[in-house]
């Protein structure tokens, strides 16, 4: 990952308090011999920095309120003597009855329950596995929480447990919701669900998640499918993208029946997950035409260049920034090819999404 | 123990003169620690320490302090809670020693759904159901027979100190006073001073009172006790100092 | 690896709530040290420090060899601290551990950077050789304040050890053998001692001098001050921890500096009760040496 | 000897021209990598250092082998790791893993941010944070503690308060025992070869000191002059980062990228 | 400088140890301290047994191949008196810290890493056996450990026991011997250029300073008499055990 390091710009407003402070104190040096102990001295009481009025950012250690009809909510804190609530971390201001939280500028994934997340397996247990879903702990995924083979009337048996790597092994990728939560924050997924399962077909893509910060942000539908209809001139293919909440993002290549859209447009439900083959646990790709590929490359590149701008990633702004891109390509004349957008490039898309 | 005279000191590979081995007609004789038993009929210390005898019994061990603790099946024993597993809580009865095995059932009235909760640093006080060169000792907080606590479980509150194997073994005799020569806890008790003790095997006191200063106090005439081979004399001095220290 | 088994909850709330209500376990004042015994051995450059049950034990030795080519006029100083399994089996030989790394800084901060040692008096033929003093430090047991009580031996056994003499006549040096003659002290500069402070409470408002292991693991933080008699700081190392207020930092300052003057002269005193056992043995030793020729 | 003493009592100017209280001039930015959690790059004069923080994760070895020796310590730890380039400074000393000097930077580093970040509130985890020094010229512990917090700001970790650090010296070193000496503060590499200089971290704007760190032979006397010019220095290296954090927060809002902030104004007012 | 000819010790001074003890004799003093049964690390795990480890640091340094090759020595040896089998999959370990060695007046060898040899080994090993002893590790046996020195004079050859560290430098040959209270021999390391017959003289003679053959094979013991002096290295141990026993047991 390149890293960027802009140009020093010039040092801002925090310059002329330090010219208040010299000068003030240059009057004192003139005349020689100051007592510097009495100057500044060390017994003058802690202030914690106010916030400013107009300042719609607060940082740490910055009192919120003092105020005591306020509850303090994630990134807050409360102090001891005087009951103030005090921000624990940068970011802005949210109010939900009585309750004051602030959200991070930036932050790691923070579970919660109904969430639809990607994740990679990073161990396997006798019983369960441990699953990476980029938050501070590994999830846990219980082989009673997923689908097993030959429908959801089965019973999990030993064979199961001693076959567990044939359902999920090390580095294998999947989706799925979260369930429950354990005091220390730990999830618990489940892939009871048609919608849920490993991953094949695609691309993973990592970008930073709900916390803000410009990743993936929860919304109505984190799964979709991006209909490329007449955008590509080959044939109307379809490509499932699956945005998880934890930022971890699948685009593949869409599949009818199964995956994503499945559940709306599917058979009824019973049927569907009465059928549940061991394909559902194939780590084999299918065929995937040249197009396809390309086209998920291309949405791979969409989403980076959305991420490096600092522009939100959702359903209608991937869609939207997808046809921008076909359609740059095309201008730029430079074929359909072009999938590169990085740079330049990627500013002008930033800048033609935000410009609408 | 009281029938012998003579001390009988003995070292690791001393032959033991047979005159001295108890011989009951019918009970099997008992050997105790210290003692190992090279067949047919030779017997052998493995420590430095006393030759003991219990003709009543039938038994014969060696007597020393010192050393690390061993875990018996049956000693009373105090543990820290190292971490918990599905089912089991590790416990840890000395320093740098693999941890013993508690299963969460094993407290009183625990069900699957009422099992205690202990985070990991809790003080349990516990017994020693398995022990075995092969195997991680095992635990319990409960009577397997009777199904009570016994005074077993968690500890709660109170101070944790450190007593040699020896004092333990004194402090846990059934009459400490006349057979251990203990006397510096019924002495604080009889001082007025309210407080409650648990004593582990494996060298470890636990002190609670509601008083801090109490507390303190116990722990200290105990360890004092302890570490300068106090007679029952001085330690009713001890603990008049001490009294009159706090106050 | 065998680890050291950590305090119990309750033994953390007790010692807390003890040291609220102004007591300490073994019932000492807060800024009171243990028992404090320091003890030369039969060589020269032995010293022997007990502090409760803390023991450590410092050991100098010294030999000529070539100097450091891009510091051709000064000898050799260096402090060897490696903590062996017979202080506690958590220490792996080969291992360092952060004990032992902040250990061994300290002691290089305070007797080594701060010039203690005369380490120009130790150059013999400028670029060609030098004495190589060399401490070695054992930690025999580990009952908390392993620094005060080390720097205490490190600094003891240097003023106590003597160096065999020498002399240089044109190109030739000639050390002569301790009965040829009488072995010369260090050129020693200032006697720094190591005062550490431990805090308590959420502010660190409660502090302490000469904590046991079990008050080092249950500590919010720490402060070591070093210093020498003259009230020069030579080096102060508050590692981070629970923020404490900087007025109580300088009071440390101040109480550091009225333990090491006491530190001194105790171990001026001791040296000087070596000296003269030391002449006692003096005339023995020259008397049976005389009969061994 | 000191070059700069000599020159400090004529004009009271340091070397490089600024006066006692001067910091030198200070650069910092954010989210100066993508693939970092939270990451920072800081200049104070000519030292410059790089920070990435990762983390709080669940380190799978920690899983297993820390479980045990999880009592009392039930938060994420504070790995720090320093690694300093060796075309930072200009002897171009290669400096290993196990120097013990890079070693204690770490132990203070990690000590310190860790009382500070509420790491309460990630069990079994670990924050990793990575520090490159890039060139040094003075004042090294203090500009990466303030890289660190930086960096932990933009991983969005809830900590009490800025922690922050500078450096202050003291103008005669202490074989002259001269009672008018002054304090100085931000002292670059010439400075601190010649000067008595600690380093000191503080809480914020607060008196509360997390680290102070000397390691030159200075007059008791002189301690308390010099902790006053460093808190003083360090409530203005607060002022600066809370600058930065304050800019980056801005353009996040003005692009959209987040929502503007409620404000809390009205509800005092009433 | 006075050589010390009577052994001394002291024994569980070091209060965090299991087990420990000082031990001073012909100008060595060591610092032995043992703990265990503790956990072991699974690289050094021995299924049926205790591991045994065996650390020597000298007085300056940390130690080179010479202290490796006494800690195998003493490692072995040990091994066989310590009940291993009683602690499987666990770990004994024995720190035998030397703080003083016999200096030389007349020589100013290198110092800063100060040789052991040979020459220390008795010493470490009683050093051991009173630690062990003192951490009450079952043992099968305890021992004892000499060493000797075959000077030449006057054209014959004399024997030496506990020799001075001249008169190891003008010996023709050099002899450590340890044997177990059960009379067994345990160890034997001999430096230099012998005759068979003179290794059998010093066998004789080390066995004489360990277990005199008078009191082997005693089945006396309540050996409370002081009829032998504790010139032997036996009853040096025997009664350096029963005072420690004695004032641990003070209150029977």
């Amino acid at each position: 990952m390149p890293i960027t390091i802009l140009q020093p710009a010039p040092v801002p407003v925090f310059n002329d308090t330090r010219n208040d402070h010299a000068s003030a104190s240059d009057s004192d040096s003139d005349e020689g011999g100051v007592d510097l102990e009495g100057d500044i001295s060390m017994m003058r009481p802690s202030k914690r920095a106010r916030r400013t009025e107009d300042d719609s950012i607060v940082t740490p250690g910055e009192v919120i309120t003092e105020d005591p009809q306020w509850m303090r909510g994630h990134g807050t804190y409360t102090t001891r003597q005087a009951p103030a609530i005090v921000s624990s971390v940068a970011g802005t201001l949210a109010k939900t009855n009585r309750l004051l939280s602030v959200r991070p500028l930036r932050a790691r994934y923070t579970p919660e329950i109904g969430d639809l997340v990607v994740g990679r397996i990073v161990e396997v247990q006798a019983k369960r596995w441990r699953v990476d879903v980029g938050a501070s702990l590994l999830a846990q995924l219980p082989l009673s929480a997923i689908n097993l083979p030959g429908g959801i009337q089965r019973r999990r048996t030993e064979t199961d447990e001693l076959q567990i790597r044939t359902f999920f092994s090390e580095g294998e990728l999947l989706v799925a919701e979260v369930q429950q939560l354990y005091g220390d924050g730990g999830a618990v997924l489940h892939t009871r669900s048609l919608k849920y399962g490993k991953l094949r077909n695609g691309v993973f893509v990592a970008v930073s998640g709900t916390g803000g910060g410009g990743g993936v942000v929860r919304a109505r539908r984190q799964a979709f499918t991006l209909d490329l209809g007449g955008a590509s001139a080959d044939d109307a293919e379809k490509i499932d993208v699956v945005l998880g909440v934890n930022g971890y993002i699948w685009i593949s290549k869409h599949v009818e029946g199964e995956g994503a859209a499945a559940e709306t447009s599917g058979p009824g439900i019973n049927r569907v997950e009465e059928s549940v083959g061991l394909n559902v646990y194939s780590s084999q790709n299918d065929d995937i035409p040249m197009s396809t590929m390309r086209e998920i490359a291309r949405v791979r590149g969409v989403i980076e260049a959305l991420v490096e701008h600092g522009l939100r990633v959702d359903e209608d702004m991937v869609a939207r920034a997808y046809h921008e891109a076909v359609e740059m390509a095309r201008g730029d004349g430079d074929g359909e090819d072009t999938l590169y957008l990085g740079g330049e490039r990627g500013r002008r898309l930033a800048q033609a999404l935000v410009g609408r | 123990m009281a029938q012998q005279t003579e001390r009988i000191f003995v070292l690791p590979g001393d032959q033991i003169n047979p005159s001295v081995i108890p011989s009951h007609p019918k009970r099997p004789l008992k050997l105790g620690p210290g003692l190992r038993h090279i067949p047919p009929s030779e017997l052998l210390p493995t420590v430095a320490g006393q030759l003991v005898t219990d003709y009543k019994k039938n038994s014969i061990w060696v007597e020393y302090n010192g050393g690390r603790y061993i875990p018996a099946v049956g000693d009373l024993v105090i543990g820290t809670v190292a971490r918990s597993v599905v089912d089991y809580y590790y416990v840890t009865l000395s320093d740098y020693t693999s941890n013993a095995a508690l299963p969460q059932l094993a407290f009183e009235m625990a069900t699957k759904k009422t099992r205690p909760q202990l985070n990991p640093g809790a003080l349990v006080y516990a017994r020693v159901t398995l022990a075995n060169r092969h195997m991680d000792p095992e635990l319990e907080c409960v009577s397997a027979t009777s199904g009570k606590a016994e005074g077993l479980g968690p500890l709660n509150g109170g101070m944790l100190y450190d007593i040699s194997l020896g004092m333990a073994r004194r402090l846990l005799m059934r009459k400490s006073v006349e057979e251990g020569k203990v006397v510096v806890l019924e002495e604080l008790g009889s001082a007025g001073l309210a407080f409650e003790t648990a004593v582990g095997r494996n060298g470890k006191m636990w002190v609670n009172s509601e008083s801090t200063k109490t507390v303190l106090l116990v722990g200290r005439a105990v360890q004092e006790t302890d570490e300068k081979n106090l007679d029952a004399e001085q330690q009713k001095k001890l603990v008049r100092k001490l009294v009159k220290e706090m106050s | 690896m065998p680890r050291e088994a950590e305090p119990s909850l309750n033994e953390r709330a007790f010692v807390v709530q003890a040291l609220q209500e102004g007591l300490r376990l073994d019932g000492r004042a807060f800024d009171q040290f243990r028992g404090l015994d320091l003890k030369f051995g039969d060589h020269y450059g032995v010293a022997d420090v007990t502090l409760g049950k803390t023991r450590v034990l410092a050991n100098v030795s010294a030999e000529v060899t070539a100097p450091y080519i891009d510091r051709p006029f000064d000898g050799i100083f260096t402090i060897t601290t490696e903590l062996s399994p017979m202080a506690s089996p958590a220490f792996e030989v080969n291992r360092p551990t952060e004990t032992e790394v902040l250990l061994s800084r300290l002691l290089e901060k305070t007797v080594r950077r701060s010039n203690a040692l005369d380490t120009e008096s130790l150059c013999l033929i400028a670029g060609q050789k030098c004495w190589s003093i060399r401490v070695d430090l054992h930690v025999l047991s580990h009952d908390g304040n392993l620094i005060d009580g080390s720097c205490l031996a490190v600094v003891a056994a240097l003023r106590h050890f003597r160096r065999p003499d020498t002399s240089i006549e044109g190109e030739t040096l000639t050390v002569y053998t301790p009965a040829e003659r009488e072995p010369v002290p260090l050129s020693w500069l200032h006697s720094p001692f190591c005062i550490t402070f431990s805090f308590y409470g959420e502010e660190g408002e409660i502090m302490l001098l000469d904590a046991t292991l079990l008050e080092e693991q249950l500590r919010v933080s720490s402060c070591i001050i070093s210093l020498n008699k003259h009230g020069e700081i030579c080096q102060i190392a508050k590692l981070g921890g629970t923020p404490v207020e900087a007025v109580s930092l300088i009071q440390c300052a101040s109480a550091a500096l009225t333990k090491g003057k006491e530190l001194s002269t105790l171990l001026d005193q001791k040296l000087a009760e070596d000296s003269k056992r030391r002449d006692k043995g003096g005339l023995l030793a020259e008397l049976s040496a005389e009969n061994e020729r | 000897m000191p070059l700069d003493t000599s020159t400090y009592d004529l004009a009271l100017l340091r070397v490089d021209g600024r006066r006692w209280n001067e910091l030198r001039r200070l650069d910092g930015q954010i989210r100066t990598q993508a693939a970092a959690d939270g990451s920072s790059y800081l200049e104070m004069g000519n030292t410059k250092v790089m920070c990435v923080v990762s983390g709080p994760s669940e380190d799978k070895r920690r899983g297993q082998t820390s479980a045990s020796t999880a009592t009392g310590s039930n938060a994420a730890d504070v790995a720090v790791s320093v690694v300093v380039a060796g075309f930072s400074s200009v002897d171009r000393k290669k400096r290993g893993r196990g120097d013990k000097r890079i070693q204690e930077l770490q132990t203070t580093i990690s000590k310190a941010l860790a009382s500070n970040l509420h790491t309460h509130l990630y069990p079994r985890s670990t924050i990793s944070i990575s520090l490159n020094v890039l060139s040094q010229d003075g004042s090294l512990l203090a500009a990466l503690i303030n890289a660190s917090t930086l960096a932990l700001i933009d991983a969005g970790i809830p900590m009490t308060d800025y922690l922050v650090a500078c450096t202050a010296g003291s103008t005669s070193s202490y074989a002259a025992n001269d009672d008018r000496a002054d304090p100085l503060v931000d002292l670059n590499n010439q400075e601190e070869q010649e000067l008595p200089f600690l380093t000191m971290a503080t809480l914020g704007a607060t008196d509360k000191v997390a680290v102070l760190v000397c390691e030159s032979r200075v007059q008791v006397s002189r301690l308390e002059g010099m902790m006053a010019a460093a808190a003083d220095a360090c409530k203005g290296v607060r002022d600066f980062l809370d600058q930065v954090i304050r800019e980056k927060g801005h353009k996040m809002v003005t692009e959209g990228t987040i929502e503007k902030g409620a404000s809390m104004a009205i509800e005092i007012d009433a | 400088m006075t050589v010390t000819t009577e052994p001394e010790a002291l024994l569980s001074y070091l209060q965090k140890a299991d087990g420990s003890a000082t031990f001073s004799y012909a100008g060595y003093t060591v610092i032995g301290a043992v703990n265990g049964p503790i956990e072991v690390q699974r690289r050094d795990e021995l299924p049926e047994e205790a591991a045994v480890d065996v650390i020597v640091r000298p007085a300056a340094g940390v130690g080179g191949t010479r202290e490796r090759h006494l800690e195998s020595l003493i490692q072995s040896t040990l091994r066989q008196i310590i009940l291993v089998n009683n602690f499987p999959r666990t770990l004994i370990q024995v720190v035998l810290q030397v703080t003083v060695a016999p200096e030389n007046d007349y020589a100013n060898a290198k110092v800063a890493q100060a040789n052991l040899n040979l020459p220390i080994l008795p010493a470490l090993l009683q050093t051991a056996v009173l630690s062990l002893l003192s951490a009450a590790l079952p043992l099968r046996a305890t021992l004892a450990s000499t060493a000797l020195a075959i000077l030449p004079e006057h054209g014959d050859r004399r024997i030496i026991s506990s020799p001075t560290g001249r008169q190891i430098e003008q010996s023709q040959s050099f002899h450590v011997f340890a044997f177990t209270s059960h009379d067994e021999l345990i160890l034997a390391e001999s430096e230099g250029s012998f005759s068979m017959k003179e290794w059998d003289d010093a066998l004789a003679a080390a066995q004489g300073t360990c277990y005199p053959p008078t009191t082997t094979g005693d089945t006396d013991v309540l050996m409370d008499d002081d009829k032998l002096v504790g010139s032997d290295l036996k009853h040096f141990t025997r009664s350096t055990m029963e005072q420690k026993t004695a004032s641990d047991l003070y209150w029977k």
